[in-house]
């Protein structure tokens, strides 16, 4: 229940500009496929992160939230568009100021399974970051992986084991404490539990939610369950087809969605039948009130009120 | 012995995986009925054996699993009977929903993955066939039926593919339908879509059985619920009365541990089925155990219709 | 890999190989006592004193067999080593850095799957002239394509795997990522690779030799078969200068191809998906 | 990407095709062999031998080159029984060993009908020396060659040398109409190539199947020869063509300078209507030549010491299966008329041993080898013919012998072209083993000069001044009895130096069908493809 009202609290003084850690701008991405056919995974998007802020994407599979984290990171590089951390553009950091984005900026996958490398010993994988970045010492190594171990709540002799020996919960608990031993400032989750079992679900977000409190850090969260997404975050971010069409406090969006598919979700209104077709609007098979404006233009993204955007011609 | 009520009986199924000299008990003595006109949904943490009761009353175990006990249809001990003869019941009474959308063949078009049941073990022709995929097409809600069965698997969108899924194993007028956890990775919305096709698809069997970890999705289909642990059959309910006042403890903490009920994790692991807790097994995690819970193993305590495996009720 | 019993084929292809390890184990006992002229005539048939006859300089037949049989299995064995080797190391490059490279690796390989290894064997032995190392240097450098194919494949799908995004995420080096992670993870395919090609390895080998491409001073299985082919021991009816050695290059070449189709299956399957399900 | 690779696959079978269809075999064409067939029954003889001739070009290659002197073309010379060289085209004469008139003695024509004059001798002789490697020592000395008239040719010489007539013997007279304006002969592929005066006409060659064709040659000089039609079949292995032998699917087997392989004999003997001419091979077969100029080859009594550690018996009984003998200190085998009786060789390795050590060659770190007397490990290489198995098994019945005496031995192994290259130019070599054909033995100064003299092919690189005097002296000298005394003398120097040491003096075994044919000769130089068998060789 603390978390609850951990949230209600919305720390004004980090909303300045020079507090936003991680942005991307209008970053968009496509894949040309065999046929020379495009498809597009991101377009157009605008996102940004304050230091220690606690954020959520939620979108469908396929609605381009896995991309925008893995941009975010920097494992994928955009077609167009920036990313900037700390003010600096991603594409332009040297070699040193990389390695230090590396160490900030960490990803939780989604899926356990093959996190890690199966044929290494848990300890190994775990103390890899540290040895990669040649950060401490052998000794401190040790220490700082026991120290974390300790935070996640995962037995020392649990690391003797290898990734198949181990449960997923477990898995997931020790791919968390790796994102976790460079002591970043903005973690990445990419739905770290959809494909765990509900009560080791909430074991595994009570871990990640414990930690960011601990050190302050920012978190980005993806989802696509609301009810999660309500315990979680302040901010929150809904993706349809690779854009972002509703942003804004979580407490606002669940009470008053503004965009209709944010509303169907809720509403939990199942998915009509239609072909895929290529819309302007992500949302136009499946909107009960569509314009004719709707099938011709994408819809522009408009400031509704404090922080509230959507892109709906509806509030254009 | 055999109850009247009961259309599918199990009796004391013990399955026993033979893991090179390594004998893991993965379901201990199930004793379980499934009504006639039933909805009856299994919950259970992965690795708790729900899949495995499955699979031991479709014959699908691999073969190094061992299986004691009877499965009774319609008072036909069905472990007993010819690899022929249950191909027989199989094909005619048994339908099955598959997990996923990798079980539909991308080079064969809809309505014959539909109908290809309907086909083989009830003598319809290829019109008859392609007719009826395309009505149960469109009972299902998809708005141009006769065109999506012509298609394949690619060329149409999920929300889509999720109903023609529902239609292969809802097309063959069969007696009971076994689905296999339907809700598992999918989006909000889509499970919504899955709740309601099931629905639809309700009243063309006697009854079902679906095996789920979603405690929301079976909140919505399922009309008694049983839940699995360790193996173990811990407790058998009707639905109102497990999502209102649970009695196994493992129960009450499953319930607790969803994010719209406070996401409270259970403490401790989940158990290992190769070293399973002695006694009652979960009572390494249970706040109410006691030192008879190390030592026996509780037996079944039937209450109002329900049972429950806890010596907190043995007790009174 | 808990409990994971041989299976038939690896049992008898076990039961061979260590047949054939004995025999170089005995030749390093025996092999040198006894090897010198015994019998008065070449080509005396197999008595009590040679069991298996002798050749045409009346050596005694048994113990060039074990004694070819250092020289057949190491061939077999380096040789594909060096293959194994250098087919891991192009295709796990060519399979995770992908790109240009991976087009021109890949052109490399399928230049030389086209290749007719056999013929070009031939002339590069014979160019190269026959010794113990240019045999395994052409073994080596000729026999690396399908090893390179099915690595790449593997680590073109480890590439995608999320624990390499992972490392990458922590600013590993590709270098880093191929041979701490791409390597161990494609070592069980590699390992029943080896063992597979160890038995071509002895076919090849075997082949070069018997049309003399080998090093005459140190006999191999395929060697003897050679000079029983070119002394007249056909003719002659020495059915047992040519039948033990025939006997002994296919009851190797077996048990290696035995062990590695098992280990090739074990490997398939994975150890994941042998556990997994409960 | 999947265009490109189409298109050069395509590419490369269209190259394979068309290279096929070159190289097809061109056989069976020859415009000269239409006329000859008038006999009904035709009397056909055929021949196995596993000398494979690749292309049928005499000049490139070396097996065409002697069939064609058995059969299409006549030499000026010839060898008769006693290894001396008589008269067969042409006579000569000579007063001062330099200048030497050849006389045409017979009246032969071409076989496409021109007659064969003094000007196609002189032609032939410049023409190979100038464009025929092979020649380039038999007509080391000629200056010049010139035709006087009609039947007469003057050869001038730069120095004295009384072998030159060898190089007659050797020497296939070739149409000067059809070469002369050749200018690359190894690789001219006009029609009239095999154009020759011998008792044979060329009837083609088919590579695919490896057989060639001969038809008699009506108008010879010497009468029609007694066979009609010769077909030479091609083996690749000496097995296979004694199979055919034993099948009747051949008459004779034939091998240059060779009969078959003595380890054959057991087997052939079972068969009855298989005959054997057994004959004593003018070559020495096998011996292990040092390099005469290498520290410690260089030394007599290492080598001496050597000649002691073989068990020569070994050699007659494994690789000659019998058919041979232990040879004599002097090299020179005994068939030979100038032959001078040496004590045979024989082994006593502890006397071997006891050279060595006095030369200081002694196992000093107990590690069972020799090593050279200032400490270092000494091994001795032996370089054989990785192409002939008697060769490597020779080598290594040598180096166990060589063991036995606490001498570390390693055998090098090379075919043929680097074999030659290493013991003729390079000089890399410890030690080789390697035989000699009656046809070497005569060449240069005879009694194996050639092989021995580090001024010639010299395998075993002797630059002894004594030795080179011996044969500066046979060269110039015309007196035969004073030759005798000179081979006597060189039979000496052998003996005491032990430049080579001989391994076995074998014999030539030829086999043939009895049933199939009789009145086979055998000419010293060619075997029974020599030109007297074809007068009286009686096909059944």
């Amino acid at each position: 229940m603390r978390l609850i009202q951990d949230l209600s609290g919305i720390r004004t003084p980090n909303n300045l500009e020079s507090n936003v850690i991680l942005s991307a701008e209008h970053v968009s991405k496509w894949y040309i496929s065999f046929k020379r056919r495009k498809t597009v995974a991101l377009e157009n998007v605008n996102f940004s992160i304050f230091k220690g802020e606690k954020v959520c994407i939620i979108g469908e599979s396929g609605s381009g939230k896995s991309t925008l984290a893995k941009i975010l990171c920097g494992l994928i590089t955009p077609n167009s568009g920036e990313v900037r951390f700390e003010g600096k553009k991603l594409s332009e950091l040297n070699k040193s100021e990389k390695k230090v984005f590396r160490m900030r900026v960490q990803y939780i996958p989604q899926c356990p399974d093959l996190a890690l490398d199966p044929t290494w010993y848990l300890y190994d994988s775990l103390a890899e970051p540290l040895r990669i970045q040649k950060i401490c010492s052998k000794q401190d190594e040790f220490e700082r992986v026991k120290e974390v171990c300790e935070r996640v709540g995962i037995g020392m002799d649990q690391l003797r084991r290898k990734p198949r020996n181990v449960s997923g919960g477990e898995l997931q608990r020790v791919v968390i404490a790796r994102a976790f031993i460079l002591s970043p400032e903005i973690i990445i989750a990419d739905e770290p539990t959809s494909m765990l079992d509900p009560s080791i679900q909430a074991k595994i977000v009570r871990t990640i939610l414990d930690l960011q409190s601990e050190s302050n850090i920012g978190i980005v969260f993806l989802t696509h369950d609301l009810e999660l997404a309500k315990l979680v975050s302040e901010k929150m971010f809904v993706m349809l087809g690779g854009r972002i069409v509703e942003s804004g406090y979580t407490r606002d969006i669940l009470k008053t969605p503004l965009h209709p598919y944010t509303k169907s979700l809720l509403m939990g209104v199942p998915p009509k039948t239609e072909f895929k077709q290529n819309s302007p609007c992500g949302f136009y098979g499946e909107c009960e009130i569509v314009s004719e404006v709707c099938c011709q233009y994408p819809p522009p993204e408009s400031e509704v009120y404090g922080g509230r955007k959507v892109r709906c011609w509806r509030y254009a | 012995m055999h109850d009247s009520r009961a259309l599918l009986e199990y009796n004391g199924i013990e399955v026993t995986f033979d893991m090179g000299g390594l004998k893991v008990n993965a379901l201990r003595g199930i004793d379980l009925e499934v009504y006639r006109g039933e909805v009856l949904g299994i919950v259970g943490e992965s690795g708790s054996g729900k899949t495995v009761l499955l699979q031991a009353t479709l014959r699908l175990l691999p073969e190094n699993a061992k299986v004691r006990g009877r499965i009774f249809y319609n008072g036909l001990n069905i472990l007993n009977i010819k690899e022929r003869e249950f191909k027989k019941i199989l094909g005619r009474s048994f339908s099955i929903i598959p997990q996923g959308f990798g079980s539909l063949n991308p080079c064969i078009r809809n309505w014959v993955q539909i109908s290809e049941r309907p086909m083989e073990h009830f003598g319809k022709s290829k019109e008859e066939g392609y007719n009826m995929a395309s009505d149960l097409l469109g009972k299902l809600g998809v708005k141009n039926p006769s065109k999506v069965a012509q298609i394949y698997r690619h060329q149409i969108s999920g929300g889509t593919l999720q109903r023609v899924l529902v239609a292969m194993g809802t097309s063959a007028p069969s007696k009971i339908l076994f689905v296999d956890e339907p809700t598992k990775g999918l989006d909000e919305r889509m499970k919504r879509l899955v709740i309601e096709l099931i629905k639809i698809s309700r009243k063309n069997f006697e009854s079902m059985i679906i095996v789920s970890h979603d405690l929301n999705f079976l909140k919505e289909v399922s009309d008694r619920i049983c839940v699995l642990y360790c193996g173990d059959l811990v407790e058998v309910c009707y639905k109102r009365e497990f999502f209102e006042s649970p009695r196994h403890p493992y129960s009450q903490a499953l319930l607790l541990s969803l994010p719209s009920r406070g996401l409270l994790p259970i403490p401790g692991e989940s158990p290992s089925m190769v070293t399973p807790p002695s006694g009652c097994s979960f009572h390494p995690r249970c706040k109410h155990s006691t030192t008879v819970c190390e030592s026996r193993r509780p037996l079944p305590f039937l209450i109002d219709g329900g049972m429950v495996r806890c010596h907190l009720y043995a007790r009174d | 890999m808990v409990g994971i019993k041989p299976s038939f084929m690896e049992t008898t292809g076990l039961l061979l190989i260590s047949l054939v390890l004995v025999m170089v184990i005995l030749s390093f006992v025996v092999g040198n006592v006894i090897f010198y002229p015994r019998s008065e005539s070449p080509y005396s048939p197999p008595s009590q004193s040679n069991l298996l006859g002798t050749d045409d300089l009346g050596d005694d037949v048994l113990t060039l067999i074990f004694r070819g049989s250092r020289v057949s299995l190491s061939i077999g064995i380096i040789g594909s080593l060096v293959s194994t080797l250098i087919g891991t190391v192009i295709g796990a490059l060519s399979g995770f850095c992908g790109g240009s490279l991976d087009d021109i690796l890949g052109w490399l390989t399928d230049l030389f799957i086209v290749i007719p290894a056999l013929p070009l064997m031939i002339v590069l032995t014979a160019y190269l002239s026959p010794s113990f190392w240019n045999v395994v240097l052409v073994i080596g450098l000729l026999w690396w394509p399908t090893t390179a194919r099915l690595v790449r494949a593997r680590a073109w799908q480890l590439r995608s795997s999320t624990f390499v995004e992972g490392l990458i995420g922590i600013d590993a080096s590709k270098i880093y990522i191929v041979f701490r992670h791409i390597l161990p993870n494609v070592l069980g395919v590699v390992l029943a690779r080896f063992v597979l090609s160890i038995s071509h390895a002895i076919l090849l080998e075997a082949g070069l030799s018997f049309i003399g491409l080998s090093d005459p001073t140190n006999p191999s299985w395929g060697t003897i078969l050679h000079f029983a082919m070119t002394r007249g021991a056909l003719l002659q009816g020495a059915w047992w200068t040519f039948v033990p050695p025939g006997i002994a290059i296919s009851m190797t070449s077996l048990g290696f191809i035995l062990l590695g189709m098992g280990l090739e299956q074990r490997y398939r399957i994975g150890p994941k998906s042998l556990e997994g399900k409960i | 990407m999947k265009k490109t690779y189409l298109l050069i696959s395509a590419g490369i079978i269209i190259v394979a095709i068309v290279g096929v269809m070159v190289s097809a075999p061109t056989g069976f064409f020859n415009p000269n062999q239409t006329t000859q067939q008038t006999q009904n029954v035709t009397r056909t003889l055929t021949i196995g031998t596993v000398n494979v001739v690749k292309t049928d070009n005499y000049v490139k290659d070396y097996y065409m080159g002697i069939f064609s002197a058995c059969f299409i073309l006549d030499p000026l010379a010839r060898v008769d029984a006693s290894g001396n060289i008589v008269p067969y085209l042409v006579n000569w004469t000579t007063s001062d060993s330099k200048v030497w008139r050849l006389t045409l003695i017979v009246d032969t024509k071409w076989h496409d009908g021109q007659r064969v004059t003094a000007e196609d001798v002189a032609f032939t002789i410049m023409y190979l020396k100038q464009k025929d490697p092979n020649y380039a020592t038999h007509f080391q000395f000629v200056q010049s060659a010139s035709a006087l008239d009609n039947r007469t040719v003057e050869v001038t010489l730069s120095k004295e040398w009384n072998s030159f007539v060898v190089g007659l013997a050797a020497t296939r007279l070739m149409p000067k109409h059809i070469w002369s304006s050749v200018a690359e002969p190894a690789s001219y592929t006009g029609n009239d190539r095999n154009v020759g005066c011998g008792p044979f006409v060329y009837g083609g060659f088919d590579a695919a199947s490896g057989t060639m064709t001969f038809l008699s040659n009506k108008d010879y000089w010497r009468g029609p020869p007694n066979v009609d039609k010769v077909i030479l079949k091609m083996y690749t292995t000496t097995d296979a063509m004694l199979m055919a032998l034993k099948k009747g699917d051949i008459a004779a087997t034939y091998a240059y300078a060779k009969g078959i392989d003595p380890i054959y004999v057991p087997s052939l003997l079972e068969d009855k209507n298989v005959t054997m001419i057994i004959l004593p091979n003018f070559g020495v077969d096998n011996s292990l030549w040092f390099n005469c100029m290498r520290y410690p080859y260089n030394m007599t009594e290492f080598r001496i010491a050597i000649s002691y550690a073989l068990e020569y018996s070994d050699y007659v009984n494994y690789i000659s299966a019998g058919y041979a003998k232990t040879p004599t200190r002097g090299w020179i085998p005994d068939c030979w008329d100038y032959y001078v009786p040496k004590p045979k060789l024989m082994k006593n390795a502890s006397y071997a041993g006891e050279i060595l050590s006095s030369i200081g060659f002694l196992d000093r770190n107990g590690d069972g080898w020799r090593e050279y007397p200032n400490g270092t490990d000494f091994n001795m290489r032996i370089l054989a013919r990785s192409d002939i198995s008697e060769s490597l098994k020779l080598a290594e019945l040598v180096k166990r012998d060589l063991e036995k005496i606490g001498i570390r031995t390693q055998i090098v192994t090379a075919d043929v072209s680097t074999f030659q290259t290493i013991t003729q130019n390079t000089k890399d070599f410890d030690s080789a083993i390697s035989r000699t054909t009656f046809w070497g033995m005569i060449m240069y100064a005879g009694a194996g000069t050639l092989y021995f003299d580090n001024r010639n092919m010299g395998w075993a690189n002797v630059g002894d001044p004594v030795y080179h005097s011996v044969v500066d002296e046979i060269i110039k000298t015309a007196n035969q009895t004073r030759v005798r005394e000179l081979y006597a003398k060189l039979q000496d120097l052998y003996a005491e130096n032990m430049y080579a040491i001989p391994l076995y003096w074998g014999k030539i075994i030829q086999p043939y069908r009895s049933d199939l044919v009789s009145g086979l000769v055998y000419d010293t130089m060619y075997g029974i493809l020599g030109k007297d068998t074809w007068f009286s060789v009686v096909v059944k």
